[in-house]
């Protein structure tokens, strides 16, 4: 959908914000949504919040290794879910962005057996949980070099303009990243090019210990965009339909041939940075405390109550439902067992040089 | 057939496979209306366009990280970097993307790619346009390694490694672009990447280069087929795979082997295959694997001759195998 | 020099610019330079003009390998040479800097020794022409490798503020240096760290053939400061008070604690690339020799002429004493001879490991 | 004597250097409050302030760069590079800034810096928390690179490498920062960069190791033990420069020698040292040397075990060795 008009000013002071504290819409416009569609929103970020806590379980139970929990950034990453076109488009994913992928139609199957690194695991059992990607869904599979995505981003939206195939690449990251050169250029291709790529900053002001304070000295991480002459929007990624909306304009803006931009969704991280990490060390609980009082999951019910859509029955039967799905998927990728060690050798190349025979042939000797 | 230098065949490669299948483009820094500094790609970008033909921004990660995404989502891309020495600031992009992508995702994407860059010394180019920097691609698994020596080669291997499913850095040896002449065929043909060339045949002892030091190695077999002493002389080509079956064969029949390369000597490609050789042909040896390589500093615009192997220093490391 | 009062606004649509093409003083202030001064900044933009003009000589009759002619940068570069403190503060330059180094007071010699590669050379003829350097004057080595001496300003610059030295670090670069992920990763440190340093653009709006417009879509260079939370400062480098006056604040700005900026020094590039060159392939000679007509040099003659203090035979004199002191200093390089092979060993650490002994005797055994 | 692990042993000489100099500061990323995710400075930035102990922004560019410009201007940094894997979005600052440094300036700038960086795997990191990318950094001219493994030799290298005049890349293995404790010396001491230790005495055959590897090759040389056949086992400390003298003494000694590195195979340190071997002691060898290395593949999270070299793999080769 291509918009009428332009909703959406870059470079604005303060985030662009739709829906209040209490729930208010406090937008200009009509937000022309139906109860389906608005709930579907609640059910999405729903789910990322209880994939969250399971993945964090997984952990406690030692039945994984790693886990980045994105609770606090689910308001954005569904945003972004539903303002893409799914399977069309494409998303260059970051490991923080379990919630999005869920959202995009990623079979829960793969998400577990990625997870536990099981047989069930696309990408057989290689790569850190919170890494998957999915060729059917155009998720590019998630590598763990922080900002060494953005420039192929940009590569496959310099293709997807030259051969116009009216996609639009989707590339996810944190306010960490945006220090990194390659983020630098590979958005500054993008931009001189004029490729339909969407660039989006989940700013939680963390990058693990390291406040954005010492990060960068800019006023926002969405006026870097004056660096690539780009639009650059500020974003209240706690609000998932401010996510959505702007999301949505910046990806059809980029359909329609009007190039690049840069989106930033300020979010918290409610979590500690990974399963590894002990964020008690740096951030103090009432910093931490203060910032779970703006939850987008409450903010976004009380606008449901407002719309008098809101339904706590159906919320409860929601959260069972999905859980059971979960369980049930989690089950299935461990009953798939481990991958092939041998496997190992695999994939490299198209096809086994002789030195990867050998080394193949030594372990499978080996293991008798 | 055509005569062309290297330059020349790598053009009318480039050209060929751009005609052949629309989906190879090329990108970097100059590539267009400039033609490349050493005009690899000239006139190309009249005939084909400047989306095909794209001069990139100033960032060797843009250049290489672009390749990775356009090849994933199904071009072709033949990525040029200017120099050797610059893809330092981009190689992450070769290292964490390119070559682990297939591997990562378990075979559902991959980074059909070819990254062209002048590389080795001769020309005056000091610290920055003489480096050797194969073993660094070697070392990474995901990579393919080309080092050409002579234009029919260079025009058969790129035109392989366009069609190769994987990324394969291609490496061409400044200092020989305009060096030689030779007859090239004007249409199509494929060399195999991995596989070496026989360039003289003998038995008393086995030379083993590739890339700009085969002009010495091959100089100094002369001087010693001139002195009846026949060296069989072996043109690795690729170094990633590196053809082990061709060496072992002809130091079987030898007994004799010595390695020359420019690159620098500490954990080299040289250091490879010697040490490989000594692994598995150790009863067939009659003196130690040698090594003749470039040093162990940054490159010496005053040295440029001095650095490279030279054919005297070629043909002392024979003599002590010989010798021996 | 502190300066009393700010004189320059960043982020101007339009380039500063304080001597018009017909030589007038077009600013609010009095530039307040003694006619000793004012000469002073024109012998040295003639003695840049000279020098460039005998590199290219020696190339023609192959006493040396390359060139990168300045000619077109000289008043940026003489302005950039006047404002800084010699000798104190720190400048990390590159290949095009030659008339910004003589300026600095770099000795002819040294610049002579390291474009020939002779024994006159203090780096023993290791690098290639144009890539000089001098401890004693605080001047970096010039490294090849585009935007790689962007971080180590930094640094230098972080070193400066931790230690309370009152010197600044002035790192000066290319427009398509400014594409390269370092020069992002360097200057943003510098910022969060508010370090003094300034970063100065030479923007000839090529990068060898590519030029601006394929390079960035940003409106200029200094926008780009916008990224790090810094003033960008857009310049008229054609006018070589405007560049010094601005690069004067900008470096007692740094000196004074208020940290990093970055200045975009608009100029022309009048010859090729280098002397590896041929422009006439991307660039039309008719852009050439519009270009040609605003040469900084008669500009500020007709600023002297205006000023009262142009005088012709002195200007005459002046050519003939600079071009005599250049060619004594040649001669002396030549006479030099030639740097001893096995240096080559030399200083790649401050003693050498036996790797490098055998080597050297390798090649000490060969040279007999 | 008090007993440290690994990551106390570095953590206590960095305190130590701290206070000796001045001019000794740490950046990095997360270095401060949260002491590094392996919290090799924990409590130093408490210590010393965060100026002297500095979070970097996430970029290895900014970090390595910067390390490069504060040691040229006097300063003696320390960097860390929070896995070893993500070296090389910086490592043009390393290879063109750092290690040319003192040879393009003709000796007229320095960059006394260290760069610390957790490598190797054992610690289910799969593709980027587990690669041992020392190669790379040994075939740089300009560049000390240094491999631990264990708490003793971690002190006294370290201090050795703050106090060193040119740029040292000190690699420590992270599986072994609490893997071991052993007594550490409580007060200044120095161990010399290049000089390999001997831990084990023998003559049946010559093992040589480094970093994390070392586990398994003691642990094969203490099985070999307790069936009577004594192996010298050498652990190399340094890669470059390594210790030519300590490993061809016992080699000559021997006639047998077994590398073991974690380390891809291809063009790598083992490569280096057996190809070294190979030239020089030719007639005293009584077998092939051979190598155990890591494989040519990224490396696989769900095989983290398999993809180092075990015990049996060692055991298997040295039986190889002696049978010959
Ligand atoms: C190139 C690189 N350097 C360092 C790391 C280690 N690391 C992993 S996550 C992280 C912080 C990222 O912060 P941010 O970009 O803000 O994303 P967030 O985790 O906050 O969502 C770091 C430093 C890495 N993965 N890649
Ligand atoms: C990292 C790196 N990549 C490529 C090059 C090759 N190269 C040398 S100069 C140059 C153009 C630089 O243009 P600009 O920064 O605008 O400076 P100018 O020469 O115009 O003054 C290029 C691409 C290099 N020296 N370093
Ligand atoms: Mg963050
Ligand atoms: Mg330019």
């Amino acid at each position: 959908m291509v918009q009428e008009k332009i909703r959406f000013q870059p470079f604005s002071p303060e985030p662009i914000g739709l829906i209040d504290e209490q729930g208010h819409w406090i937008a200009p416009f009509e937000h022309g949504l139906s109860a389906e569609q608005m709930r579907h929103f609640y059910r999405d970020m729903l789910a990322a919040r209880i994939l969250d806590e399971k993945l964090v379980v997984l952990i406690r139970t030692g039945k994984t290794t790693f886990v980045a929990p994105h609770s606090g950034h689910e308001a954005a990453q569904i945003g972004i879910a539903h303002a893409l076109r799914r399977g069309h488009d494409w998303l260059f994913p970051y490991y923080r962005d379990m919630g999005l992928m869920l959202a995009m139609g990623l079979p829960l199957l793969e998400i577990f057996g990625q997870t536990l690194g099981s047989a069930a695991d696309p990408a057989k059992g290689r790569q850190m949980p919170s890494h998957p990607g999915c060729k059917k869904l155009n998720i590019f599979t998630v590598c763990s070099a922080i900002a060494s995505h953005i420039p192929p981003a940009a590569g496959a939206a310099i293709s997807m303009k030259q051969r116009g195939t009216q996609q639009v690449a989707v590339c996810t990251f944190g306010d960490g990243a945006t220090s990194e050169g390659d983020w630098h250029a590979g958005i500054n291709f993008a931009a001189v090019q004029g490729a339909p790529a969407v660039f989006v900053c989940e700013n939680n002001r963390y990058a693990i210990s390291v406040n954005i304070a010492k990060q960068t000295a800019s006023e926002n991480i969405a006026v870097k965009a004056h660096a690539y002459g780009i639009p650059g929007y500020y974003v209240d990624g706690l609000d998932v339909l401010a996510s959505y909306f702007v999301m949505q304009e910046a990806i059809e803006r980029a359909r329609a041939g009007h190039g690049t931009c840069l989106v930033e969704l300020a979010v918290n991280r409610f979590g500690a940075h990974s399963s590894a990490d002990d964020d008690s060390r740096y951030r103090s609980r009432e910093e931490l405390a203060a910032e779970r009082q703006h939850d987008p999951l409450p903010r976004y019910q009380r606008f449901l109550e407002k719309q008098g859509i809101w339904d706590a029955q159906w919320a409860n039967e929601l959260r069972i439902e999905i859980a059971g799905e979960l369980e049930a998927a989690l089950q299935e990728a461990l009953q798939a067992g481990e991958p092939d060690p041998l496997e190992m050798f695999d994939d490299v190349f198209a096809a086994r040089p002789w030195h990867l025979e050998e080394q193949r042939r030594l372990v499978a000797e080996e293991l008798g | 057939m055509p005569n062309m230098t290297m330059v020349q065949a790598i053009n009318n490669a480039l050209d060929e496979e751009m005609s052949r299948d629309q989906r190879v483009m090329l990108l970097g820094e100059d590539v267009g209306k400039r033609g490349g500094v050493f005009l690899a790609t000239e006139g190309l970008q009249q005939k084909y366009g400047p989306d095909r033909v794209m001069d990139s921004p100033l960032s060797e990660a843009a250049i290489l990280g672009a390749a990775v995404g356009l090849a994933t989502h199904g071009m072709r891309p033949v990525a040029e970097i200017q120099f050797a020495d610059y893809v330092f600031p981009g190689i992450d992009q070769l290292f964490s993307q390119a070559a682990k992508l297939r591997y990562r995702s378990g075979g559902q994407f991959t980074a059909p790619m070819v990254v062209r860059m002048p590389t080795g010394g001769g020309v005056k180019g000091g610290h920055h346009h003489s480096q050797s920097p194969e073993a660094h691609f070697a070392h990474t698994a995901g990579l393919k390694v080309v080092v050409v020596s002579t234009p029919y080669d260079a025009k058969g291997l790129l035109k392989t490694a366009v069609r190769d499913d994987d990324p394969v850095v291609f490496m061409e040896p400044k200092r020989l672009y305009r060096a030689i002449k030779e007859e090239v065929p004007g249409d199509d043909y494929l060399i195999p990447i991995g596989k070496a060339a026989l360039r003289r045949q003998g038995d008393a002892l086995t030379l083993v280069s590739y890339g700009g030091p085969m002009v010495e190695t091959l100089k100094a077999a002369d001087e010693m087929a001139a002195a009846g002493l026949k060296a069989e002389v072996i043109d690795l080509r690729s170094v990633m795979p590196w053809d082990k079956e061709a060496v072992l064969n002809s130091v079987a029949k030898t007994g004799r082997l010595l390695m020359i390369s420019e690159a620098p000597r500490m954990a080299s490609i040289a250091s490879e295959v010697t040490a490989t050789v000594s692994e598995e042909l150790f009863d067939q040896l009659l003196a130690p694997p040698l090594r003749v390589t470039g040093f162990d500093t940054p490159y010496p615009l005053a040295q440029d001759k001095l650095y490279m192997p030279t054919v005297t220093r070629i043909l002392n490391a024979a003599k002590k195998l010989l010798d021996y």
